[in-house]
């Protein structure tokens, strides 16, 4: 399978190539050229993912992970070396199409979404660096070329979510992203160091005999990494910049902040699943507690929200929150004793990256369309953009959980597991899953039902009261819509592969199948909150959504505004931070090291100033001190 | 009483009156002057220890050619301008106790020392030992510092005058 | 002759220190150098009375007083030429004036 | 003849050559030639090492020759090199290349500033080639006096003052120095002058090493800017002209951490081995305070100031873990620093040229009036902070890696600690980043500004590329440098 460099050199290429010559290219050139790569690495990855799985499984029933490339890039000590190489295994296989596939929409997509926008080359160079590091994450052979690539694969999202530059919230988004995930990556990397101290390599596999003996540091070592994660895949309370990051253009948040980049932190934690769940079940655990605690408290900011684009942030939140939780309710290897968790996280992970990512692109022909992101310039848009519409919808059925779309499928398999582990956390996830259906179709109305702000504008323009004529909303061109159908067909078939027959916690097949109770208390709970969306929010802002809204208006007003994480992060950042520690120790290093120093320069300036006159020029003076010191030595001789 | 030591006495008094006007006295013609009866009591020193040529040589040269200098330019420059005012107070209190000291210790010293001084014979030199010491290039011979003596004086000389020619 | 060496000694002494003291405190320039010419008489004594008293046979003190006499008229010419050479550019040859070397 | 006498040579003959030159285009092209000829021969330095290295070569030191100087005091010129010198030559060559072309047009007295320059890279070279305390001290004293003239006479801001301070202060590192030297060498026997030949011996006794162990550390740490000792750095950095910064903080600070490795561990061993944890607690704080302070300035080349003493912290601290890894990862953060700072001061250079203001407060949009020196400045800073793909990514995972190869609770604590700093880089870049570059121009006058001159561009592109060749194939220099660090170290870890 060597042909597999290509799919992270095509990508790199085209980086450098736009990067470098991309001012002197057409618009449509660049364009043309960052799309055809990414056709080419579709191809690849698909080829190798089907190669992968066709060659069938060894002996001991899984597929066998190889590695075509594996070479030192950085010797860190006699033993310890970084190494470069590529790794497929049923998951990095699985991801390659994953992010081929979304990747290549959002690439279709932009043609359209992006057209005209200053710096289009740069953007694409961007998506191309992206789409790089992304590979070569999933693709790692080992745990230090993974955090090579998280790096960068946090900049390149730095460099997205800035792409408008001049903007400011973008500008403050791009840092705060970037930041927070540093942060995380700092436990990530010291994870990394402890992991390799002990275990004696940075290898996924370490061998048994090491970790006998450094068992007992691996809980801290994976915790720490799992930390990294979190930051990546907005876990609370690092998920502070998920929602700001959404300032970024919108396929961009379809391509990483919905479907691939936030859900490395849940590939890292897939990919350590086998040392996790032999070495550190407790820390597993952990995951699941944080996870579902996130999934709550996303699901209920997202209930409030009135940027679209914030909504799907905190459902994609919300969402990969359950794939933690399904990795972490893990309690053995095996798929059918309590290991069913990761198959089901997987297939989460599948599933939401295509219909979350068909839902960002489906935002995105929406904002094109009215050219706001606010709520309330929408609604009733169903008429006016009936491609949008259908596969949006699609979309938000799969979210919701409802049969025959993919989302029921995976979200099933998923509360099996939590159900497995234990009846208060099914009961739990089951609750946010209703409410996922509840804000999702919250949304689905506001956008595409109720009244027609467009229609109020023309009616305001007619009356005279309004003086200029609103914009129409349209359907977008065919390069935005069609990487909606082929999205939203994905959708609809995704739920039905045999998922467990490629991927599962020990290697080995594993035959999904439905537990009716589940699933029949799920779709009814899917169908309540679908029917409670329907009565609020059918018909615009009903009466019982006022009632609601009065009622329950402080909770809403704190849960609109995030329960105040941000302000609890910029008290720290700012107050803390900037104005406590920083600025003291500025303050600090001026005034005192540099002043002691000053000091020291002034005493020997004064002292100098003091002893000066004595060397007054004057002769008679010098003579008198000379006769004086003459007599004083004498005398001093002669006494003693 | 010897007579030797009447002359050493009322010599001494001269000289000693005359420094002290020398140096205290506040018009430099004066105090030129006073250096004339200073340098002039030297000279009967030498005589008193019969050392002739060298009063003479003091006598010509000291009292003969410096201070005929001083008057010259006492004179040129002008009375307006050799102006002697006295220092400060405080310096003429640390000068005069740093000197009084160094004499009570010189004279201390001067008389608790033993200088193995022999007999004073009273023998004059002859003009042609001085002439053949002065002259003579062996041991406890002086050409080579009369030649360097003759270079100085030469160079003091051109120098001189190299220094005070008008540019 | 039998004043001891002693007397002469002091004398010198004397006549030295009052040529310190002068130069001490005088601030005129030309008041300096006969101050200073006081010193080197004083000096001239002693080399004359060491000789004298002390190696009545050799003439080494002798010659050091006529030298150290030849050296003073020397040094006087030069100090001359320079306190006209100073009169010429301050006006004045009191010591206060000449400032430039100072510091 | 020895090919690193060049080294010494070719600036010695382009100082009667910048003399004689009568106009501008002449001293320029003694200047580009001069360079030219010192990269060259620096690359071609590493070539011949690295081949003679693979043919089996296994000397500590290649290419060594020795002349004795002054007899009575075992004073000799002697050369040599291993892994570290070369790759530090190599550095050297660089930055003074593109420093050369920083100040194509820096004015008045052209032809002075490069005379002074020529000088400095003169001590430069000669440190890195020597293996005599002695001479390798005066090319120390050489590089540290033409600073003060280049700062006072060329810089701007409060220069006199802080050209004053700086040289003050490094003089009086010197002064610990050279009792530091003068230590280790009536320590040894007094009998040799030659790092090789006392290390050999290894006589020094413990008692004289406690003493002067420190005196040399600090002598030379001072250069290091090892906190508290650091503070002529913003200021002199802030007033140096471009490419004086570019050479001081790129080349210069690195004699501090050579000198560090090369004299003080390598000589002192014993006395390293015990006293190590004072001045780890030291760069501790150097790397986390330097940080920290760069995260509230205002001036932007106070903040880069600040972030090399917090980067160059990392390299006394990597050194004093006395691990080969820790060390391998100090000597690749001495060239990663030296590339990464040379190019920060070269844009910050540029846009202080254009704009007449560093202050980050009177900035905004540069990446519309001046996208090249922009896109520069967000490469400088991504790679500032440690994006892989850069030469900041290996140097910083090397040192860590090999400083948490120590098993002890001390160790473990300040090698966390000091991780902390990629975040805190990371917040003083993307600050000066966003404030800067991004966002719509504000000021008038800035929106008539022009982008790069070719010598500038030539200058950007060259260090960048520099920097990610060392950050996309660090096998090689990491090789390089192993070979000179497991001989550095081996007296250490023998003792252990």
């Amino acid at each position: 399978m060597e042909y597999t460099i290509l799919i992270l050199i095509l990508p790199l290429l085209s980086f450098l190539l736009l990067g470098l010559a991309g001012k002197i290219m057409p618009h449509k050139v660049a364009g043309t050229i960052g799309t055809l790569t990414l056709v080419a690495v579709t191809a690849l990855s698909y080829y190798a993912a089907i190669e992968y799985f066709a060659a069938g499984r060894d002996a001991s029933g899984v597929f066998a992970e190889t590695m075509p490339y594996n070479f030192h890039w950085l010797p860190l000590g006699d033993t310890l070396c970084i190494d470069m190489g590529i790794l497929i295994s049923p998951i990095s296989a699985m991801m390659l199409i994953v992010i081929s596939t979304v990747s290549l929409m959002v690439h279709i997509y932009s043609l359209g979404y992006m057209e005209g926008e200053r710096g289009f080359q740069r953007y694409y160079a961007f998506l191309s660096l992206f789409t790089f590091s992304m590979l070569g994450l999933v693709v790692a052979t080992n745990i230090f070329q993974m955090y090579v690539f998280w790096e960068l694969v946090g900049v390149s999202s730095y460099l997205l979510i800035g792409f408008y530059y001049t903007k400011p919230a973008a500008i403050a988004a791009s840092k705060k992203a970037f930041i927070v995930t540093r942060f995380a990556d700092l436990f990530f990397l010291i994870g990394i160091l402890i992991y390799g101290y002990y275990t004696g390599t940075y290898s996924f596999t370490p061998q048994t005999d090491v970790l006998a003996t450094a068992g007992a540091v691996l809980p801290t070592a994976l915790l720490l990494m799992f930390i990294g994660g979190a930051g990546k895949s907005a876990m609370f309370p690092l998920h502070i910049w998920l929602p700001d990051a959404m300032e970024g253009p919108t396929p961009v948040s379809a391509l990483i902040h919905a479907a691939t980049m936030v859900v490395a932190g849940v590939y890292l934690v897939a990919r350590m699943f086998p040392l996790f769940i032999g070495y550190a079940p407790e820390v597993l655990h952990i995951i699941a507690y944080v996870g579902a605690f996130t999934a709550l408290y996303a699901a209920i900011v997202a209930c409030v929200q009135t940027d679209i684009k914030r909504v799907l942030a905190f459902s994609t939140i919300s969402q990969i929150a359950f794939m933690m939780v399904a990795l972490g309710v893990c309690t053995s290897a095996d798929p059918h004793e309590g290991g069913l968790g990761y198959m089901a996280s997987m297939f989460h992970l599948f599933t939401h990256a295509m219909f979350k990512g068909l839902l960002f692109l489906g935002a995105g022909s929406i904002i094109h369309a009215v050219h706001s992101n606010e709520k309330s310039h929408m609604g009733g848009l169903r008429k006016y953009m009936p491609v949008t519409h259908i596969t949006f919808l699609i979309a938000c059925l799969a979210i919701a959980g409802i049969p025959p779309f993919s989302g029921f499928f995976s979200k099933d398999e998923i509360l099996v597991a939590c159900y497995n582990f234990s009846t208060p956390m099914g009961v739990f996830m089951s609750i946010v899953a209703a409410m996922t259906a509840f804000y999702m179709f919250r949304l689905y109305y506001l956008i595409f039902w109720g009244k027609s702000h467009y229609e109020e504008q023309l009616a305001l323009y007619e009356r005279g009261a309004c003086d200029h004529e609103p914009h129409k909303p349209h359907e977008s061109p065919a390069r935005m819509t069609i990487p909606l159908i082929i999205l939203a067909a994905i959708t609809c078939v995704a739920g039905f592969i045999p998922f467990g027959e490629f991927i599962s916690s020990n290697g080995r097949a594993y035959t999904i199948h439905i537990d009716k109770g589940v699933a029949t208390a799920s779709i009814i709970l899917a169908a309540a909150g679908i029917a409670l969306a329907t009565i609020m929010y059918m018909k615009g802002e009903s009466r019982i959504t006022a009632k609601i809204n009065q009622v329950l208006r402080t909770p809403i007003k704190a849960a609109y505004h995030r329960f105040y994480m941000d302000e609890v992060w910029m008290f720290i950042t700012k107050k803390i931070i900037f104005k406590g520690i920083s600025a003291p120790i500025a303050w600090f290093d001026r005034h005192i090291v540099d002043g002691s120093l000053d000091l020291l320069a002034k005493t020997a300036q004064k002292a100098g100033a003091l002893i000066r006159p004595m060397q007054s020029g004057n002769v008679q003076t010098y003579s008198i001190w000379f006769l004086a010191g003459v007599l004083l030595i004498s005398a001093i001789l002669f006494f003693l | 009483m010897d007579i030797n030591l009447i002359i050493f006495a009322s010599l001494a008094f001269v000289m000693i009156v005359a420094a002290l006007f020398a140096v205290t006295s506040s018009r430099i013609m004066r105090a030129t002057t006073e250096l004339l009866f200073v340098l002039f009591g030297t000279a009967g020193l030498y005589f008193m220890l019969h050392y002739t040529f060298l009063g003479a040589a003091q006598i010509t040269v000291y009292a003969g050619g410096i201070v005929v200098m001083f008057i010259f330019v006492v004179l040129l420059i002008g009375k307006g301008s050799v102006d002697v005012t006295q220092t400060s107070l405080r310096r003429y209190l640390a000068g005069t106790a740093v000197a009084l000291t160094g004499m009570v210790a010189a004279i201390y010293l001067i008389n608790t020392t033993d200088f193995q001084a022999v007999n004073f014979t009273g023998d004059g030199v002859e003009m042609k030992e001085l002439g053949m010491t002065l002259m003579g290039t062996g041991k406890y011979d002086f050409i080579l510092p009369f030649e360097v003596m003759s270079v100085l004086l030469l160079a003091c000389t051109v120098g001189a005058i190299m220094i005070a020619r008008k540019k | 002759m039998n004043i001891p060496a002693e007397y002469l000694l002091i004398l010198s002494a004397v006549l030295f220190f009052i040529g310190v003291f002068g130069f001490f405190t005088r601030r005129n320039l030309v008041s300096l150098l006969i101050s200073t010419e006081m010193m080197l008489n004083a000096v001239d004594i002693n080399f004359a009375v060491f000789n004298a008293y002390c190696h009545p046979g050799h003439l080494e003190g002798y010659i050091f007083s006529l030298f150290g006499i030849g050296v003073a008229a020397a040094e006087t010419a030069v100090a001359i030429a320079i306190i006209i050479n100073v009169y010429r550019n301050f006006h004045s040859i009191h010591i206060k004036r000449l400032k430039n070397l100072k510091y | 003849m020895n090919i690193l006498v060049l080294f010494v040579i070719i600036p010695l003959l382009m100082l009667p050559a910048l003399w004689g030159c009568r106009n501008i285009n002449q001293t320029r092209a003694v200047m580009a030639t001069g360079s030219v000829l010192l990269l060259a021969l620096s690359v071609y330095l590493t070539i011949d090492f690295i081949a003679q290295r693979n043919a089996g070569e296994t000397a500590a030191m290649l290419y060594t020759a020795s002349v004795t100087w002054f007899a009575p005091l075992n004073i000799c010129f002697s050369v040599g090199v291993d892994g570290i010198s070369v790759a530090m030559l190599l550095l050297s060559s660089i930055i003074v290349f593109t420093g050369t072309f920083a100040s194509w047009r820096i004015k008045p007295m052209t032809k002075e500033f490069f005379l002074w320059y020529t000088l400095l890279s003169l001590g430069v070279y000669g440190f890195f080639i020597s293996t005599d305390l002695f001479t390798m001290f005066m090319f120390y004293e050489t590089a540290l006096i033409p600073m003060y003239l280049l700062i006072g006479v060329w810089g701007s801001g409060r220069k006199e003052y802080s050209a004053m301070k700086l040289t003050l202060m490094l003089m009086g590192g010197s002064a610990f120095l050279l009792m530091g030297i003068l230590g280790i060498y009536f320590g040894s026997g007094a009998t040799t002058m030659n790092i090789n030949e006392i290390a050999a011996m290894d006589n020094i006794p413990a008692n004289l090493q406690y003493i002067f162990f420190p005196m040399t550390f600090i002598g030379f740490g001072v250069l290091g800017a090892l906190f508290p000792f650091h503070t002529w750095s913003p200021d002199g950095h802030a007033c140096a002209p471009t490419s004086v910064s570019m050479l001081h903080a790129g080349v210069l600070m690195k004699l501090g951490g050579y000198g560090c490795f090369r004299v003080a561990i390598y000589l002192l061993p014993q006395a390293a081995d015990e006293l190590s944890w004072i001045f780890i607690i030291l760069t501790t704080i150097s790397v986390v305070y330097g940080a920290l302070s760069a995260i509230s300035q205002t001036d932007l080349k106070y903040i880069n100031a600040y972030s090399s003493v917090s980067h160059c912290g990392l390299v006394l601290f990597a050194i004093l873990m006395l691990n080969k890894t820790a060390c391998t990862g100090a000597i690749l953060q001495m060239l990663s620093h030296g590339l990464m700072t040379a190019l920060f001061f070269a844009l910050i250079g540029m846009i202080y040229g254009r704009t007449h203001t560093r202050d980050i407060r009177q900035l905004r949009g540069l990446m519309k009036i001046m996208p090249f020196l922009a896109v520069g400045y967000v490469i400088a800073g991504l790679a500032n902070l440690g994006l892989p793909g850069f030469s900041g990514f290996i140097a910083e995972m090397t040192v860590f890696a090999g400083a948490f190869g120590i098993d002890d609770p001390f160790h473990r604590t300040v090698t966390i600690i000091a991780c902390t700093s990629i975040v805190i880089t990371a917040v003083y870049i993307l600050r000066v980043v966003g404030r800067i570059l991004y966002g719509e121009p504000e000021n008038e006058e800035h929106k008539k500004l022009s982008d790069a001159t070719w010598d500038e561009r030539f200058t950007v592109i060259c260090l960048i590329v520099c920097i990610a060749a060392l950050g996309i194939a660090p096998m090689w220099v990491s090789n390089l440098i192993n070979d000179g660090v497991g001989n550095i170290l081996g007296n250490l870890l023998a003792s252990h």
